[in-house]
This record gives structure tokens, C-alpha cells and sequence, in this order.
């Protein structure tokens, strides 16, 4: 069944706000998503009810908050379809994710001489942490550029991958131009040189169902706060067999067997990988995410989102002076970067705010992309389950607006 | 108090105070170590396997009551088993201190079904069953020492 | 003015539970603190009005959230004591804070032959983050004993420090003994060798007063999960003019000032340490956490939380078969342990439970100490400006009816 | 639209779209680049200091409106002044997009006060005048070409 966006929006108390006097059009979710209701109350009675540190208790709060916490790592583990919860370590963000799979695998597998593939458009966080790796270990990154059509070169990327590659790292979803990476496809070409395949799902995990064995990818990471849930947590999952080799990431409580005063060895995963007290009450809040995201059915809430995609590109493309980016097709969902020729992003997004309309303007976390597009920066406009083609509707006048009010600086 | 006299039975209570089979099983097949890593205890198990029968089993280390109760039944209970038969008991263990119901074939261990009401404690009971577990499938894989396993893996 | 517990009590909405049938008695605040209702209610306000992404916005909702982010850290210095709110940074725990400095400084400051010195009283994550660094760089770690008294020998600590020791590494308050460590003293010892000076703060900070400056200390870590904050937050002050020459931890999106696809530039601190979407809502419910306690009163609470480790001293003292562990004085809290003969700490824990009475049973990951103490673990009773003598009364209670039930096995 | 038309006055879009004193300074005493890292953009300021006065300035770079409009109104404004007025105004100018009103010695650059009511934009006009500050003070400290900053520092 289709999604009824009007209905859903009443989900988000955030949504009922008014922004400099009009109703606020949040079309930023990319950058972060709003929460329904569902996920504040579970937070609220989480803390109400359950709430005490985990995993060490002898007393029945204790055992109630592991209870619910380890029901949330399971729950994540269905959510990506991962063969089991053991291998889904809870992390901050998506960030930590891939400094942890950077730390722990990077820093033992990788050596002088030794590659490292990636693409034009990632993400910074699937960039930075391999630059520091580089600096220490002597690895080369190579970037594989977009093709004319919006989309990574395959051939290129055929190409860039060889006996040297020890891991292919790249998006499932472009937090710029809403394009979808063939992940099985890449997986096996990284596989077939024995590279390891880590997915940057921080993006994607929001928009479209995630297989993580379909995938083909040796490693998943997902942002909590991209997908309705609290900030604060994430979660990376690593195929089973490879993660119980890695050493630990940071050290502390929880993570131990045992500990002497200069030495100590380490918990089983994904225990090994959790040092200190967690985000307890934020992975109960992402429980509540999934099962809302499951609720409204992430198969309709990708269909929708690629509708608002054709949509929003369909209506601005119609306003004389705007430049859109990214392809089109059954793998491009609900991200639309544009720009407003001889208007600076940031005072388009100004202009929209005084309309009420959230949208993010800058390099996106994406400088290297903004350098592949010639450009120093996009305006973007982001959609979610919540959204309605009226709000694209309020963005393209509002766009429209804005060059109007430049007009005489263009 | 009825709540904590189902969980430390007079029999749980009395295993725990004079627990049978302890010390060290000469000669033994496999000498498997288990911790428990949130409060640092620690079981040694030691099992003798003979044609592909449990013929002997026996533990040292130190624990609460429930986990020396729990090592102390278990050892009693996997006697003269077929090392399948043992490993289908271990499972049926974990259902029942899961709360999922004590199957017959558990006998005198069933006195620990309480524990499945202290949520905080099932990891104490569960330990010398899972050192089992991992010891038989040690034994079976030609090893005299085992590694250390810890029940955070459950 | 004296704290009235029994008043404050009602500020706490968990306080309300029954437990086993019985008013939950909440004595395992070291481990991690019940929120009052003014933080619950900062956090589902943030959700429900102002929530957005930091730092990257161009609208308004982006604004307001950065504000409040900025203003917790703001806070934070404030609640320490710290000189400027650029030196403090948002990590996820105590834990993380300390492998912060682990990595970003140890790794690039230590090598073989280099010492660190810590107590045989740390916790965990003042420990493992150590091991894990000493076994890279060949460093040495050095533990100092406790002196009869059961506070930290500060001969031996004299004699510990010596040309090698390029950090010295300890608790200000123990979470197992409850004792204060003369930060002062300790400082001056390192400084006078020109090492450097980290404080775990993580128990201290909830209990009485803190003073960065004061302390002599280069480094203080605190968890906002022991303050009345939300779990999944933290933070971490180090003296500006050593942290702005730190490298970076973490790498990825917002700790950036060029990125390309090979190589990047980092920014300023704090910003440099904190890769990626922060603990937003986490930040700002800690901001309300902290209020609550200036408003109760620091030096009330530590005086309180004094005055109810006398009185429980005194009140489980009394019980034939208990053994009590930590030293008395005006250098202890409120964290009182100790053990009943012949019965198992869990087993003792698990009879409070069945009265209401939440304590922690275990090695309290300070498994160092309990080989000190000659114990393998022990129970460990913990107080709060929420808790009453009563309840001290009834744990008391609880523990005499542990010994009598276990009295055949003892 | 009364909003934004105080933000963005006529005279701010007149100095965005025809910016003054944009372009290299030569000879200059220092050379100072400023980046805004959550937009990506950057600003190169020149700086001559003769005599303990700003004797001229120019930028070169790339920004919005309000950072194009800031870096020119800047540019004017601090030309004849003695450093130690030129830093003071930085501090006027910083007050006065913080909220805490325009003082009389901003002249000119007084129309960007608007700016404070776009929160969201404050960094954008800030640029300009935060690399005023770094460069005087590396001029001061003898040198030329001055180390980046960067408006996550304020
Ligand atoms: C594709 C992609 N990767 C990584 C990230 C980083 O996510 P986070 O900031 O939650 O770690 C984001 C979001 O900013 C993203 O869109
Ligand atoms: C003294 C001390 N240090 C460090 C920690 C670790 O704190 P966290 O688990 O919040 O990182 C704790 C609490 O467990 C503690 O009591």
C-alpha cells in the first residue's frame, strides 16, 4: 500500500512547529531525521521504568535494562538482515562505525604498499578515517570517479581494484546525489581480489530495505539518528567469522575477561567491542525506530521516496536558472542537490528558511564530490516518509523566490 | 520471601554447600576453563569421554551458590550420557533457566528452574553448562586443553 | 542548607517503582545514576522543538540545535571548572575520553621506555586503554598500592615517579572505595617530572565539587550517565594549550577543514575530537543534569553523601559476619563495599533484589583492587542526594536476613 | 518578507554584487586565508600596515552574500585605522552580529546588524573580519604569509 504522507507527518511532534511564521517544510532529513512519537515515549518510559547500567547488574533493573538493550541489538540485527546479533557492535554514529572497522581490522591488515579503493562521493566518514590509516600505515587510496550518467564508473572502479586492494569501502546510498550503489556488484569485485568490502550505510538504511548478506558487503554501518532514532548511536555489523579476529578498538569496562594491572584479555564480540557504559536508552529509542520504520514498510517508503525524487526534480527543473545533479531512475531516491545560478547556496537556503523550508547548503560532507561536480557547493533538499509533494510543492516556489530576490547579484 | 526460596531451593542450597564432584578428574579427555566476566568467576571442568559416552565429569574454581549448585548437578546429570545426548541436555538446560520449561530428561537439575526468575543471575547457572558444551565439542576435536570460554558468548 | 533526600526523591519519577513487590530502594548509583524528571524533560522538548543536525545547518531548527549543543559544552566547562569551553570535549563516556587521550596523545607522545603510572584502585577504563597502548608503543605501566589505611600510598607513589614516567593516570573518586584522591599532591608529584597528569573523574564528579584548575590536572574525564544525564555522553577536559597540539582520533564528517579524496586538513579544537553527528540530545539533556545539581548543591551533596557513609559504616559495622572495605574519614563517600561471610557477593545481591534493594555485586571492573584486597569480588552499596538513611536502614535489613538465609551454607 | 529584506538591505546585496577592494594588494604586509569548514568557503585577505595603521586591505575568494558583502564593507572600514582601532572593531563588529547592537564606530558595516537574526549565517559575516584579527596579529608578529584560520575557531 502507498504511503499517505499526511498522516504519517502526524507522527512528529516536531512537524506541528512554525519556523519564522510559517509551518516548517523539513527537508533535511538526510542530514538528520525528525522522531515520531513512538521513539520519544520509549525513551521517556525507558527511563522511567527500566533504566540502570547493563550487563553488570545483580538486580532486577539491571537485568531488565541488558534485557532491552540486548533486544535492541537483536533488533538491529533483523532490521539489516544479519544472520546474527552477535556480530552488530553498537557505536555512536556511522562515523565511529568506520574508525572502528579502520582501528581494529586497518591498523593489524594494512601495510605499506596496500590499497585502499573508495569513490568520488563518499561521505567524509568514509574518508578521513582512511587518511589517518594512510599517514601511519603507508596505504594508497584510490578514488574511482562518477560516470557522465551520475553514477560510480563501474569500469573505472573494475579498473582501480587489483592485487593490491585490500579493501573496497563506498556508500550504499550518495548523501548527495540519492544514488544507489549496485552493492552486489561491487562486492564482487572486491571479493574476487580478497578484499574486504565495508558498506557505508548511514544514508541508505533510511530510504530503502538493507540485506547486508544480499548486499555482498563484509562489514554495514548505520547512523540511529538518520533513522528516527535518538542521536547518540549506531551500529556496525561485521560478518561473524571475520569480527572475532579483530582485536579490540578502546579499552574499558565490559570489554575484558580478565585484567591485571598491566595487562589484560578480552570479551568475546560484540561485548569486545563496546568499552565503557553504552547508549542504553538510545538503543532502546532505535528499537522503536526500526519497529516504526518496519510499521510503515520500508518497501512503500522506498517507492515513495523515489516518487518525491521524480517529483521534486520534475518541478524544479522547470524554474529557469537551476542546475540539478545526480541521475535519474529506479536507483535514485529522495536527496535532490541543486543550485540556483549565480546564487550562493547558503543565501538560497536563507531565503527558504524565511519560508519555512529546512534544507541543508554546503559541501555536504563531501568535498572531493564537489570537486568531481565543479562546484564549491549544492543546496539540497532531502525527503523522508513524512513528506508530501505539497511541501516540494512550498520548496519550488520558495526556490523560485529566492532567485527572484538575487536576481540583481546574478 | 517465597519469590528467593523457589530460586535457592533446600536442594540448590544443599549442592551449593556440599557440591558433589569436585576437584580434579585423573585422567581426563579435556580440561575446559569457563569465566564469567561481569563478576570474575571462574570454573575449571574436566571431563572424561570414553566411546563416545561421558564417563566422568568433575569441577574446581569458585562462584556464587547457583553457579557451584549448577556445576555440581550438571556433573552428576551428564554421567554415563552419549556425548549427543549431553549436548541435547545443555540445550534443554538454557530453555529451561530461559524460562521456556524444565524437560524431564533434566532430572534432579530441574531444582534450578527458579533461577529463570532471576533474570540477573541465569548467566551463574548457565556457565558450567556451556563449559560443557564447549569441552565436548574440544574433546571431539582432538584437544586436551581447551580454550577459555567466557558466558558473555551466550 | 542540609539535603532533604526525602524531597528530592520526588524529582526522580523511577523512585516511584515497586520491585519485587517492595518500594525499589536504588543503591547502585556508581554504577550509573537515576535521572531526574527536569532532564527527561529537557530531552523529549529538544525532540519535540528544536532537534536538527549541528554545526552544518542553514536553517533554523540547525541554528537552535548548535546553540543548545554549544551551550552544554559551555556548561560542562562551567560545571568543572575549566578556564575555557574550547578544551572540552563530548565523547560518548568516561571510557571513550580516556582512550581519547590514549590515542591522540599516548600514541604520539609515548614510546618504549616510557612509563605510566597508575593505582591499583582504577577501574577499568582507567587500565585497558593502557594495556592496549603499552602493548603498541613498549611502554611500561607501574601500579601503586594501597596503604593500610585503604587510601593510595602516596610513598609509593613518590617513589613510582620518577624520570620515565611520562603519565600519571588516576581515580578521583574510587567507585569501589569510595575515597578522594589529594589531587593536588598527586599533580605536583607528576608535574615535578614533567609527566602528564589524567584524572577519572567519573565517580567523583556526581559526589562533590569539581575544580579542573584546582586539581592540577591536565586531563578530567566525567560521564554524564553518573551525573543524571543521559546515558551515551561524556566528557572530556584537557588544558587547552596541550589539546589544540593534539592529532585527531577519530576521522569523518564535521572535525574537518579540507578534505580530498587522499588526504584532509583538521579543524580547531574542540571540533578536531568529535568526528561525525555528535550525542546531540544527549548534550543537552546533560546541560539540564548539570543545572539539577548546582541547584541541589554540590558541597551539599558531597556532605550528604558523607554523612550517609558514616551512617552506613556504622549501621552494616554492627552486623555480626561483615566485612567493610574503604577507609573513613572526610576523604569518603558515599560508595560503601563490603562482603558477608561465606556467602557470594551475587547471592547476597540477589536477596537485597528480592527486598527492592538494587546494589552491584561483582569486581566492580576494578579487578586489580579485589587481588588486592585479597577478595574475589564483593557487594557494593552506592548513595545519591536521593538516598535516605531509611533505605540505608532497610539495606541493612536486607543484608542480616542475606546472612541468616545463607547461614547453612556459610 | 520583512525578514530576510533586513538581513540581506539593499545595501549588502549593492556590496555583494559589486564588492569593493576585492583583488590582490600589492605590495601587502601580510596574507592571511580564512575558511569557513562547514561551507567550504575560503577568503585570502591582504593587509598593508604602515606606520602601525591599516593603509589598505583587499580579499579575494569565494562566499555568499554575506560573507562577499562583510569582506568588502570590512575592507573599507578598516583602511586609516590604527591597528589597535582596526582589532577593537573586530570585536564591535563580532558584538553587533551576536545581537548585542551595531556601536557607532561600524560606520558602513552597521547594515550587516541584520545578520543576527539569521543565526544560521552569523560565521558567513564573521569571515572576514576574524581573518582581520589573525593577520594583524601575524603582521605584528613579522609575518607575511599568515597561517589559515578558520571560523570554527570563534
Ligand atoms: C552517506 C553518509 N555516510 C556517513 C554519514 C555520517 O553519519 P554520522 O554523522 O551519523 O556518523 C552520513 C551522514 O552525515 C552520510 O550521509
Ligand atoms: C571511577 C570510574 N572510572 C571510570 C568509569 C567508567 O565510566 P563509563 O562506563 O561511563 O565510561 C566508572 C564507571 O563505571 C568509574 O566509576
Amino acid at each position: 500500500m502507498a504511503i499517505d504522507a499526511a498522516v504519517l507527518r502526524r507522527d512528529f511532534p516536531i512537524l506541528q512547529r512554525s519556523v519564522n511564521g510559517s509551518k516548517l517544510v523539513y527537508l533535511d532529513s538526510a542530514a538528520s531525521a525528525q522522531k515520531p512519537g513512538s521513539v520519544l515515549a520509549a525513551l521517556d518510559a525507558f527511563y522511567r521504568e527500566s533504566y540502570a547500567n547493563v550487563h553488570r547488574g545483580a538486580h532486577t533493573l539491571s537485568a531488565e535494562a541488558t534485557d532491552k538493550y540486548e533486544a535492541a541489538r537483536a533488533r538491529v540485527a533483523r532490521f539489516v538482515n544479519a544472520p546474527s546479533e552477535r556480530s552488530v557492535v553498537f557505536v555512536r554514529n556511522a562515523t565511529e562505525g568506520i574508525n572502528l572497522v579502520a582501528h581494529a581490522w586497518g591498523r593489524s591488515a594494512l601495510g605499506a604498499g596496500d590499497e585502499i579503493v573508495v569513490t568520488v562521493a563518499e561521505h567524509h566518514a568514509n574518508l578521513v578515517p582512511w587518511h589517518l590509516l594512510a599517514a601511519e600505515r603507508g596505504v594508497r587510496i584510490r578514488g574511482v570517479p562518477l560516470g557522465s550518467d551520475g553514477r560510480v564508473d563501474m569500469e573505472a572502479l573494475a579498473a582501480a581494484i587489483g592485487p593490491r586492494t585490500k579493501l573496497v569501502a563506498t556508500f550504499h546510498m550518495s548523501n548527495v546525489l540519492g544514488v544507489i550503489n549496485p552493492l552486489p556488484r561491487i562486492a564482487a569485485l572486491a571479493h574476487a581480489v580478497g578484499a574486504f568490502m565495508l558498506v557505508d550505510g548511514a544514508q541508505a538504511a533510511a530510504h530503502l530495505p538493507v540485506d547486508v548478506q544480499a548486499s555482498g558487503a563484509d562489514a554495514y554501518v548505520i547512523s540511529g539518528h538518520k533513522l528516527g532514532g535518538p542521536s547518540g548511536i549506531g551500529a556496525l555489523w561485521v560478518r561473524e567469522e571475520l569480527l572475532r579476529q579483530w582485536p579490540p578498538f578502546m579499552g574499558g569496562g565490559e570489554m575484558i575477561r580478565h585484567v591485571e594491572i598491566d595487562r589484560s584479555t578480552y570479551a568475546d564480540i560484540p561485548m569486545r567491542f563496546e568499552a565503557g557504559t553504552p547508549a542504553i536508552a538510545e538503543a532502546v529509542g532505535l528499537h522503536a525506530a526500526l519497529d516504526y520504520l518496519d510499521e510503515v514498510g520500508r518497501a512503500e517508503i522506498w517507492e515513495h521516496d523515489k516518487a518525491l525524487a521524480r517529483y521534486a526534480i520534475e518541478r524544479l527543473r522547470r524554474l529557469p536558472g537551476v542546475t540539478l545533479y545526480g541521475p535519474e531512475g529506479e536507483d535514485r531516491g529522495g536527496i535532490v542537490p541543486f543550485n540556483v545560478d549565480g546564487v550562493h547556496p547558503h543565501d538560497v537556503a536563507s531565503v527558504l528558511d524565511a519560508h519555512g523550508v529546512a534544507i541543508r547548503a554546503g559541501h555536504h560532507c563531501a568535498q572531493p564530490l564537489m570537486q568531481a561536480l565543479g562546484v564549491r557547493g549544492t543546496a539540497r533538499a532531502s525527503f523522508w516518509l513524512h513528506t508530501t509533494t505539497e511541501e516540494i510543492d512550498r520548496l519550488a516556489e520558495a526556490v523560485a523566490e529566492a532567485r527572484e530576490f538575487f536576481g540583481a547579484v546574478a | 520471601m517465597g519469590f528467593l526460596d523457589q530460586v535457592y531451593r533446600d536442594a540448590v542450597l544443599e549442592h551449593a554447600r556440599s557440591p558433589r564432584n569436585r576437584g580434579e578428574l585423573d585422567p581426563y579427555s579435556v580440561r575446559q576453563e569457563g569465566v564469567n566476566p561481569s563478576c570474575g568467576d571462574e570454573l575449571v571442568l574436566y571431563l572424561r569421554v570414553e566411546g563416545g559416552e561421558v564417563a566422568g565429569a568433575s569441577f574446581t574454581g569458585h562462584g556464587c551458590a547457583i553457579s557451584q549448585a549448577s556445576a555440581s548437578l550438571m556433573t552428576q546429570a551428564v554421567r554415563g550420557l552419549r556425548v549427543d545426548e549431553a549436548k541435547l541436555l545443555v540445550e534443554r538446560f538454557k530453555d529451561m533457566v530461559h524460562g521456556r520449561g524444565a524437560h524431564p530428561s533434566l532430572g534432579d537439575a530441574a531444582v534450578l528452574e527458579g533461577v529463570s526468575k532471576l533474570h540477573a543471575r541465569v548467566k551463574c547457572a548457565t556457565l558450567a553448562w556451556i563449559a560443557l558444551d564447549a569441552g565436548l565439542d574440544a574433546e571431539a576435536a582432538g584437544k586436551t586443553e581447551a580454550e577459555q570460554i567466557s558466558v558473555d558468548q551466550e
